[in-house]
């Protein structure tokens, strides 16, 4: 089975990557963009036969994928 | 909508009630919260140094080469030709903790804008780790995480990571030491200061804009916010390499100008601690308006304006006449500036925010009156340690395998691989191909050399003992650079220092670092204070690190960790075989037990001299100081580095192989001259303790009658123990 | 080039080694270099072009894509139609990757951490641009964590037959095998060229190992830029 | 109005830190993974009174947030 994790930053933290980018695209004349964020996403399949399969994702998700001090998780069935 | 001054609020400002009496006195009156918030962080330790104040004035800072000792953003020696040196080094050891990566970091761009706010250009960067025992659940991620966040930061930013420290034992567990140290390069008369000049003249902010990170926690449990605003939680600082690079690139552009008056960079306690101390500096008074400040997040109030952390930030004060010129340069490197405020001769700082008054605050008596204490202190209940001489004996081969493939012994490669240490083009040596790492200063023929040490076993058993082995470490690595020894910052790493025994710790290592400082003519010119690094009663070990920094004349003639085939091998200084505390009982035997060495400082200043003296004249193949793990190491070292092998014989002596190979008496060194006769001529003369150990060449490390060890494997069991940990 | 040559050297924000390699040139070529800032719409016909190493940007989103959009950049890809020289080390062989001027795209070392050390590099000596290199080898410093060159196959192909592969990671001995290949590269790709063989782009760092006791193979490299 | 553009490697190219993450997975007991891909994600919010916002967005995913030798994207209407 299939899932997708999103990883973001949690609101208020500063993200020098977006800020980046989103001032190069400013002065190189894409001057429609209001807002630009950004994220990871995992995609994760899961053996069929193992049980309690979301428990597993949230626990990589938490543990592993994302770093709870800063950023926020959410899972998705694919 | 006014706060009132709460019992608890005041605690959860870690304030005490005696405090918060003579902030009433001062005042004369109840504070706000933002002047309560203000209050607290510059009486905090961090900011006021409460606890050590009275200690740290009996450092000798004197010497006709410093140019500026502690009490600025960092110490300033005198290297000749109008080139001064700036170095310091600073703890990021809690917030690493937490978040390894922008922990490590962001301590990483505080230290650097602490040398270049002094008009320096950062040259190199080292660092001292300590991470609880491998075993531990949470060192392998501690561990991936500091490394990785030092390299990146300094890597982006273009400043070379040229040495350090790597050390895990498991009092660091719950609390590991991440110190960093950067060293910087200005003219003499191009140096900047802190103090604050001119009435009127105008406050420029420059860098990142200010958000919510890093303030305070406990304060921001504080009752109003919490009800009104959950969302608004502390954050983790997170660094910004990149717009440290431009900071760094802007600030010096505008340097080389007369726009900059007053320069402070925003550090712990940012806005607060930076726009006070420089008008405390000057005598002068100070207003600000809140409004200006350029803020990344919505609804910020002024409490949290005034004490946010955010990373890559710079207050200034410039010449009036220069406004357009700096707005050009901040304009150019794409920096977001402002002018938030101005001097005036008030004496007092007058906070504004929406039209409003909102803090009033009597600048010199509130810096006069920070609190100092003389915190009572006991040594330290241990048992009674003398030296104790029963060591295990197990086969040498195995003793040096095992201590070569310990974690503390094996090669930092997999650290330093990950930091770029030749950017700048000026690494003449990193800590690998010498006893420190040496960096020419651009375009000249000389260069600094740069080292930092501490052995937390000594220093646990013998807090002034250690503190001052630690001192006398760098001062014998530098000496077998080939460097004259100049000055020392240090980073002093303890616990609770309301705990008696903390404050002894704390006190003698002082004591130590001073006498050795003394006796070596090699001052302190600043340093860091770390304390509280203690979880659930348990402390650390007293760690004072030190970092040494010292002037080698010509950058060819330079002390390297080597070996030359058929060449000759001599120990210089004398062996007695103090084995406690040693890494040999450590690692083998398993006990930390007994004294560390004990330094003879004739004997250590003789011995370093001689050294120097004869690298200046390029009279050695190679040169290596003998430090944790004895003589065998040592030479090991040398085997590994030079890929050539050596057969070594052990002199007739009353010692012990075992006391022989692997104890750690000071003040000796290794070296391999390229002229017997005239090395031992010389050491003749100056009465310099000198035995020839054997010959250089072959594939092996021989040791007649205890021990054989092809290269290649020596090398393997030197550099697997980080691979097969972080794979 | 029988007079000076005119060596131009394009900075963006965040360029480090820009310093570094303007003192190379100087002591090896005895040229000043003019330099251009990343916001410039003019570069001033020149002999050589340079884009140094370092973190333009930051390499945030992923190295050397935000430098392509400046204005300088323009004016490179116009200049090297017209058969001037351009040379990327490091960060400046991403950036000429991104903006398509070089094959191929550098991608995340197979060990993804930062590597920095000294490596060898043999070199390509039927590449028209570095061939007059007067050695076999070179010892350079490495210092990057993006640098693993990677390529599709019939690119690769015609990289190899039109000998736009310049240099390769290699042994002190000479040898190219996949333990001294340091970052995963194709091939231990470690510089290629265009097909006409006027825009070269590298990984290693010639500008660090000018004048250091043994790491001085720099010089080689500029030295031979005299001859072209 | 909002877009989110999805990054993600071509089928066959090699992502070294998916596998390291993998591999750390693993090694933490974690074997129920059949597979673990990554990619990232931008969230781009453009400005109403703006024509042809589509074409903007893909535009922008195309030449500057991902790299077409190793990656595709998707662009997704939030
Ligand atoms: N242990 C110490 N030894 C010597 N000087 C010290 C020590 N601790 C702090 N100092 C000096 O006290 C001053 C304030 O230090 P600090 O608060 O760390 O400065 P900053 O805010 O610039 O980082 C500096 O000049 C520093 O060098
Ligand atoms: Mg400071």
């Amino acid at each position: 089975m299939k899932f997708r994790v999103y990883v973001s930053f949690k609101e208020g933290v500063l993200d020098p990557e977006a800020e980046a980018i989103k001032k190069t695209l400013d002065t190189c004349g894409f001057t429609e963009i209001r807002k630009l964020s950004r994220g990871k996403f995992f995609d994760i399949d899961i053996k069929d036969k193992c049980k309690n399969k979301e428990d597993i994702v949230k626990k990589i998700s938490d543990e592993v994928l994302s770093n709870p001090i800063i950023e926020n998780f959410k899972i998705e069935k694919l | 909508m006014k706060t009132k001054i709460t019992e608890n609020l005041i605690k959860s400002h870690n304030l005490s009630k005696d405090e918060y009496k003579l902030i009433l006195k001062i005042l004369k009156r109840e504070p706000n919260l933002l002047e309560l918030g203000i209050f607290s962080v510059m009486w905090s330790e961090h900011c006021s140094y409460k606890s050590t104040k009275k200690w740290l004035k009996q450092l000798p800072t004197k010497a006709e080469w410093v140019i500026c000792g502690p009490g600025e953003n960092a110490g300033i020696i005198d290297i000749g030709d109008n080139d001064a040196i700036v170095f310091k080094m600073e703890s990021h050891n809690h917030p690493s903790f937490i978040e390894p990566y922008q922990g490590a970091a962001t301590g990483v761009g505080g230290i650097l804008r602490d040398i270049f706010t002094m008009g320096a250009r950062p040259i190199a960067n080292i660092n001292s780790l300590r991470f609880g025992d491998p075993k531990n659940s949470k060192t392998k991620h501690l561990l991936n995480g500091v490394v990785s966040g030092i390299g990146d930061y300094g890597n982006c930013i273009g400043v070379p990571t040229v040495g350090g420290e790597c050390f895990f034992h498991k009092s660091y567990n719950h609390n590991i030491l991440v110190n960093a140290m950067t060293v910087g390069l200005v003219k003499k008369e191009k140096i900047f200061y802190s103090s604050a000049k001119g009435i009127g003249f105008p406050i420029i902010y420059v860098g990142g804009k200010t958000g919510r990170d890093g303030i305070h926690g406990a304060t921001m449990a504080s009752a109003e916010f919490d009800e009104k605003n959950k969302d608004k939680r502390p954050q983790v600082q997170v660094g910004d390499p990149f717009k440290e690079k431009l900071l760094l690139e802007a600030c010096l552009e505008l340097m080389s100008s007369d726009a900059i008056v007053a320069i402070q960079d925003m550090g712990a306690a940012g806005l607060t601690s930076s726009s006070f101390e420089m008008a405390s500096k000057g005598n002068c008074g100070i207003e600000l308006e809140l409004d200006k400040v350029p803020q990344r997040e919505t609804k910020m109030e002024p409490y949290e304006i005034m004490l946010s952390e955010t990373q890559e930030r710079m207050l200034m004060i410039i010449n009036p006449n220069f406004k357009e010129k700096t707005a050009k340069v901040f304009k150019k490197w794409g920096l977001e500036f402002s002018e938030i405020g101005k001097i005036t001769d008030t004496g007092i700082m007058k906070i504004y925010f929406k039209g409003e008054l909102k803090a009033t605050l009597p600048i010199k008596p509130l810096a006069d009156a920070a609190p100092e204490y003389d915190r009572p202190r006991t040594k330290t209940l241990k048992k009674k340690e003398k030296t104790l001489k029963d060591f295990k004996t197990i086969n040498l081969k195995q003793a040096l395998i095992k201590i070569m493939s310990s974690p503390n012994q094996s090669s930092k490669e997999w650290v330093f691989n990950q930091y770029d240490r030749s950017v700048m083009g000026d690494t003449v040596a990193d800590s690998q191909k010498s006893d420190s790492a040496i960096i020419r200063i651009h375009n000249t023929n000389k260069a600094v050399a740069i080292t930092c040490d501490c052995n937390p076993l000594y220093c646990n058993s013998d807090p002034y003992r250690g503190a001052l082995l630690a001192v006398t470490e760098t001062w014998r690595n530098l000496c077998a650079s080939g460097a004259m020894p100049m000055a020392i910052t240090d980073n002093l790493n303890f616990g609770n220092p309301e705990k008696r025994e903390i404050m002894f710790e704390i006190v003698e290592s002082i004591k130590g670092i001073s006498e050795a400082c003394k006796k070596l003519k090699y001052p302190v010119v600043s340093g860091n204070v770390s304390l509280y690094n203690e979880t659930e009663g348990k402390s650390i070990y007293p760690t004072p690190v030190i970092g040494g920094v010292g002037l080698i004349k010509n950058y060819k003639n330079f002390g390297r960790i080597n070996l030359k085939k058929n060449k000759t091998i001599f120990l210089i200084g004398k062996t007695y075989g103090h084995m406690n505390q040693s890494v040999y009982e450590k690692e083998i035997m398993e006990v930390e037990r007994g004294k560390p060495p004990k330094v003879d400082f004739k004997e250590e200043i003789k011995n370093g001299l001689f050294i120097r003296k004869l690298i200046e004249k390029n009279l050695l193949e190679g040169c290596h100081d003998i430090s944790d793990g004895g003589l065998v190491v040592c030479l090991s070292e040398m085997v590994i580095n030079s890929n050539i092998g050596m057969e070594i014989k052990v002199p007739k002596t009353s010692l012990s192989f075992e006391e022989w190979l692997f104890s750690e008496d000071q003040s000796r060194y290794v070296i391999v001259p390229k002229n017997n006769e005239e090395i031992e001529y010389l050491a003749s003369i100056e009465n310099i303790s000198i035995n020839k150990l054997g010959k250089a060449g072959g594939k092996k490390l021989i040791i007649k009658n205890c021990l054989e060890i092809a290269i290649k494997d020596l090398i393997d069991i030197n550099n697997k123990w980080f691979y097969d940990y972080l794979s | 080039m029988a007079k000076k040559p005119l060596i131009s050297i394009i900075i963006f924000p965040g360029s480090n080694c820009d310093r570094d390699l303007i003192v190379a040139i100087k002591k090896t070529l005895n040229v000043e270099t003019n330099i251009i800032w990343h916001n410039e719409k003019i570069i001033p016909k020149s002999d050589i072009i340079f884009i140094p190493g370092g973190f333009s940007y930051g390499d945030y989103l992923r190295a050397g894509i935000l430098a392509t959009k400046s204005p300088a950049i323009k004016e490179v890809i116009r200049w090297s139609k017209k058969g001037v020289r351009v040379i990327g080390i490091c960060n400046g062989f991403q950036i000429l990757t991104e903006c398509k001027l070089l094959p191929g795209t550098l991608t995340k070392n197979i060990n993804p951490s930062f590597l920095c050390k000294d490596i060898y590099l043999k070199l390509n000596k039927n590449n028209k641009l570095i061939k007059n290199i007067s050695k076999e080898k070179l010892k350079l410093p490495i210092a990057h964590s993006q640098g693993c060159f990677y390529c599709e196959e019939e690119q690769l192909k015609l990289l190899q037959d039109n000998n736009q592969i310049a240099f390769q990671y290699c042994d002190v001995n000479g040898n190219i095998n996949k333990d001294n290949n340091p970052n995963g590269s194709l091939l231990n790709i470690a510089g290629v060229t265009n097909l006409k063989q006027n825009i070269l782009g590298m990984m290693p760092h010639p500008e660090r190992a000018i004048d250091l006791q043994g790491l001085s193979d720099g010089k080689f490299f500029f030295e031979v830029l005299k001859q072209l």
